[in-house]
């Protein structure tokens, strides 16, 4: 499937997102608030059947954090990108670790370094950073650690 | 036959009995056995973990030790130093008293099991008459010296370790035993010394038809479970439970294991080259009798020793190639094919043996 | 059709004991474990020998090089993925090497091309020999490991002629590679094709055919294609379950749409489906290299760039197939000297991601044969 | 009488894959010539590492104790590791002006990752990569090494 045709069938499944061209991909931007009916449609909707999410992250853009979900079709071999901008006090956005698994584990790196917390989630707790660091994201732009940052 | 074993030690037995009374004469020979025994035991040790360095490296495209002494042949007793002189730990929470006994359980059974062993011609510490069946019963014995350092060690990888090896043993006992069985049936006596005689003209393998030769097979593959090698060296299992029953043992503790488990090969390679090779006695084909001269000049001890090194190494041959079995299918094996397989070849060699139809 | 195996509806639940309630045993599997390669920490829920939950727990070399990475440039920020998947350095390089070229658009001279697609797979022989060695080793034969390594040797050493490393190459650069071609390289790579044929039919001879290691993968770790794919896996992993997932035919980048090669997939969708993926991916890698070896254009090994490099405002994603699988890089651009945000969206952490359904109800003996096929390089989980 | 055919055949098989990796063990185990060990200490004499090998970052000095780094930098904006400090001083030109130049190349090589990134940025190929490997010191302050000759100075003619 094309952009054009992409374009048009996501248009259709949700009429409030914002389509932007010019990358490799279509991005597509989503509020935060309809992620979870929206990530089901894309799964399991006949034509689209994103199934394969091979990059999930979150990019701290000082005044906002924007998670970003690369997706594609392991059958019509499209990609897209979801990308949805999060209040940075209190950032919050649905899980999608039940419609594709592996996000379970990127969703637990995403909770640590930026501390975005993922509703329903079934087992939010740190993975790859020590106990005693809730709360602390290593990964936002202000994050300050004068003994183990070198500033070069 | 000239120079023998059995001349040294009838004329130091005869010497002892006319210098001293029985009872002191009796007890100089329980010492001499048991340094003659301890001083094997670790010579065996040595030799034994110096091949099985050896035969590995020479497996594996590498050298293998050569920096100790000439081709580093002093390699082990440089290890045994350096494990004698490290401190022996004992881990918090463990229970001190078996942890501390089960290596010398393992190892005094290894000891115990040299008893009936014929080294060579008329050299034997104890010709009981019923000398396999001491083997197969205290060999068995061993499982407890596992079983007990793995509860001690409290330690969970200890614990599967000697549970793993509990039901290895005890099943795999079930195969050993029946292929002893077969060639027990052949000759028709317990006694070590009475089997070798039987094999005065031929040993079992080669005169006992297809039977024995499975039996050896299963033997061999029986006994290499027993002393939980590789590639049935579930115990240990060192990608799965680091290093199964003796995780926690250090030092000399450790080096008592390892030295109870190369003795331990040594002991059932020795009982196979016994049962199914003929034992001490030297190879001879039918009528040649120029043949069957050169082969009797050759020292009986040095039979012995070459039949067994030939079953070691082929165990150790065994560790260097193949893979190790999981637990469930290590059972099978026993259960669904040994088992089975060494039952029908019983019968078999039963009927061989009435019918009379070995040579 | 592709075996199905039991989808647990929620992950955090472990199924029900049977039997006595609190009979299970918790077993720490690393951090320091012969059988994780490195220092994953597994934390095992055990019923008996059987495996009811895996859990692992990361970070014990976690060096946030995606932190690191914002604050160098984009000609320095490449050589800190090497150490990454230490194993596929090269491939992790010139994942790196093609994001930025994407986002200046830089033309590669030929010959860099096709430099960087014989050291990609030469890369790939070398990590997948060293995986069949550890993984024999896991399973419990100890000989193949020192095979492997011979092999395993013989690129290494090509390699640190041409590129002056054996193990983190740094070779890559935005453009093209960091120098020419070594005059003995086409020599020796042509000594290495022709014993590196006969070995790997000693590797089938020593474990392959083995009925022991048969019995040990076969049936062990199955997964199904549709998991395989929910769980983000890439590479021989997921091509194991019938998953077409290679990036180099999908995606085609270099000169890899010019090159014959198949795509390797079997569908048996177990260890030993994995297994065979890589010994078959290591025969096709070598049919690559003796395609490409006596065809290496003459021209520039480097396109000319800029001493500093900016890279416009913007998003770029390359993505590269390892020899774990797919290993992409995610280049956020202020238009500054430094990427804004960089991830590296590495193969080992999504694979990771689907142990725990793998290996539910398997014995320990089996998790152990089911790691050693996912090929786990733990620094490339952790980063 | 299928499943015993079966089962006999199973068991034949299995025992011949079982040779057949055995047979290739004993050729190994009987084959000396096929080791692969080097001795290390012992072959040090004749150990060759290729040209290109990448040890530690050296200032190539010649005969007249004259080295062409001119102080400029770019090896150490280069380097992704502060590795390289370098400290510049200013010289007095017969003609009278002040220059820039080398006063202490410091290079931490405990830092350094062979990355090769400092000798590519170098304008006067002031500075190139040892085939030194073996780099253990009893003391880390060891490992900060100072690369330019006590007494050294600027070839002529490098700008």
């Amino acid at each position: 499937m094309n952009g054009e045709e992409l374009k048009i069938k996501l248009a259709e499944l949700l009429p409030d997102i914002t389509i932007e061209e010019g990358g490799e991909w279509l991005n597509v931007l989503i509020a935060p608030s309809s992620w979870l009916s929206f990530s089901n449609q894309l799964r399991n909707t006949q034509g689209l059947d994103l199934d394969y999410l091979f990059c999930l992250t979150c990019v701290d853009w000082k005044t906002h954090l924007t998670m970003v979900y690369h997706l594609t079709s392991t059958i019509h071999r499209h990609s897209i990108v979801i990308k949805s901008n999060l209040d940075r006090n209190k950032p919050e956005i649905e899980t999608v670790s039940h419609t594709w698994r592996t996000a379970e584990f990127h969703e637990r790196e995403v909770y640590e370094l930026f501390g975005v917390n993922f509703l329903n989630h079934p087992d939010l707790r740190l993975l790859i950073l020590p106990d005693g660091w809730e709360g602390k994201n290593p990964m936002r732009k202000d994050y300050e650690d004068p003994i183990n940052i070198i500033k070069l | 036959m000239g120079f023998g074993f059995e001349n040294i030690t009838a004329s130091i037995h005869n010497w002892l009995y006319n210098t001293f009374n029985p009872s002191i004469a009796l007890l100089i020979e329980f010492i001499l056995v048991a340094i003659c025994i301890i001083t094997l035991f670790s010579l065996l040790g040595l030799v034994l973990i110096m091949m099985e360095r050896k035969v590995s490296a020479w497996m594996q495209v590498r050298l293998g030790p050569n920096r100790v002494g000439p081709k580093g042949m002093f390699q082990t007793v440089a290890d045994t130093l350096k494990l004698i002189i490290k401190e022996g730990m004992t881990p918090d929470g463990a229970d001190k008293f078996l942890f501390n006994l089960a290596p010398f359980i393992v190892m005094i059974v290894a000891m115990v099991l040299m008893a009936p062993i014929m080294f060579a011609k008329g050299f034997q510490i104890w010709d009981i008459n019923i000398g396999i069946l001491f083997f197969a019963s205290v060999s068995s014995v061993s499982v407890i010296g596992i079983l007990m350092a793995g509860w001690a060690s409290n330690n969970k990888y200890s614990l599967l370790g000697a549970m793993r090896s509990g039901a290895q043993i005890v099943s795999y006992e079930l195969s050993a035993g029946l292929a002893i069985l077969t060639v027990i049936v052949l000759t028709g006596s317990l006694r070590i010394s009475d089997i070798i005689e039987s094999q005065q003209n031929g040993w079992w393998i080669f005169k006992g038809h297809i039977p024995v030769i499975i039996a050896f097979i299963i033997f061999l593959i029986a006994v290499t479970a027993e002393t939980n090698r590789a590639p049935f060296d579930m115990a240990e299992a060192e990608s799965e439970l680091t290093a199964g029953f003796h995780t926690e043992y250090s030092g000399m503790k450790f080096a008592l294991f390892f030295l109870a488990e190369y003795v331990n090969i040594f002991i059932v390679c020795a009982v196979g080259a016994t049962l199914f090779l003929g034992g001490w006695m030297p190879l001879h084909i039918g009528n040649w009798q120029g043949f069957n001269h050169v082969m009797d000049y050759i020292p009986s001890s040095i039979w012995f020793f070459g039949k067994t090194f030939f079953l070691i190494f082929v165990i150790m041959w065994f560790r260097w190639t193949f893979p190790r079995l999981r637990i469930d299918q290590l059972l099978n094996l026993e259960w669904k094919y040994l088992l089975p397989i060494s039952m029908v070849n019983l019968l078999l060699a039963t009927v061989i043996a009435i019918a009379g139809w070995h040579f | 059709m592709y075996r199905q195996t039991e989808i647990i509806s929620d992950l955090s639940k472990t199924p029900p004991s049977e039997g006595l309630e609190g009979a299970d045993m918790i077993i720490n599997i690393g951090p320091q474990h012969p059988a994780t390669h490195g220092v994953l920490h597994l934390v095992i829920t055990l019923n008996g020998e059987t495996i009811k939950k895996v859990e692992p727990h990361l970070g014990y070399i976690h060096r946030s090089i995606e932190k690191m990475c914002e604050s160098l440039s984009y000609r320095q920020f490449i050589y800190a993925t090497s150490r990454m998947d230490y194993l596929s350095s090269h491939i992790n390089n010139h994942g790196c090497a093609l994001c930025v070229e994407k986002g200046l658009q830089i033309e590669i001279p030929a010959r860099a091309q096709v430099i960087r697609v014989l050291m990609d797979e030469l890369t790939r022989i070398a990590s997948h020999t060293l995986w069949w060695g550890a993984m024999a080793m896991d399973v419990g034969a100890l000989t193949p490991f020192f095979l492997a390594f011979r092999e395993r040797e013989m690129i290494n050493d090509i390699m640190e002629e041409t590129c002056g490393a054996r193990l983190t190459m740094n070779y890559m650069v935005p453009g093209g590679v960091m120098f020419d071609l070594h005059p003995n390289f086409q020599k020796k790579v042509k000594e290495f094709i022709t014993h590196f044929k006969n070995k790997i039919d000693e590797y089938d001879e020593l474990v392959t055919d083995n009925v022991i290691f048969r019995n040990r993968t076969e049936n062990v770790g199955v997964i199904s294609k549709e998991d395989a794919i929910s769980y983000g896996m890439s590479g021989p992993s997921a091509r194991a379950s019938g998953v077409q997932c290679d990036i180099r035919k999908l995606y085609p980048y270099e000169i890899y749409n010019q090159l014959q090669f198949e795509e390797i997939i079997e569908t048996g969708c177990d260890s030993f489906a994995r297994y065979l993926v890589r010994m078959k991916e290591m025969r096709q890698s070598l049919s690559i290299v003796e395609q490409l070896i006596d065809n290496i254009p003459d021209g520039e090994f480097q396109a000319k760039t800029k001493a500093v490099l900016k890279l416009p405002k913007g998003e770029f994603y390359s993505r590269v197939e390892t020899a774990r699988g797919e290993f992409g890089v995610y280049i956020v651009s202020e238009g500054g000297t430094t990427p804004y945000r960089i991830k590296f969206r590495s193969p080992g952490f999504s694979n990771l991601s689907s142990l725990d359904h793998i290996a539910r109800g398997s014995k320990i003996g089996d998790l152990v044969a089911i790691m050693g096929t996912l090929d786990f390089v733990i620094p490339d989980i952790d980063r | 009488m299928g499943f015993i055919r079966k089962y006999i055949t199973d068991v034949f098989s299995a025992v011949k894959s079982l040779l057949k990796g055995m047979k290739l063990t004993g050729y190994y185990f009987t084959h000396h010539k096929e080791i692969i060990t080097q001795q290390y200490p012992d072959n040090k004499d004749t150990l060759v590492l290729p040209e290109r090998f990448r040890g530690e970052v050296v200032m190539i000095h010649d005969e007249n104790n004259e080295h062409a780094c001119t102080g400029c930098t770019a090896c150490e904006l280069a380097c992704p590791n502060a590795t390289i400090k370098i400290i510049t001083k200013f010289d007095i030109t017969p003609e009278g002006k002040k220059k820039k130049a080398l006063d202490t190349f410091v290079y931490h090589l405990e830092l350094c990752t062979m990355c090769n990134l400092c000798i590519e940025a170098c304008p006067t190929s002031a500075i190139k990569m040892a085939q030194t490997f073996e780099h253990s010191v009893f003391d880390r302050s060891q490992l900060t090494k100072k690369l330019n000759n006590p007494g050294s100075k600027i070839r002529e003619g490098i700008e």
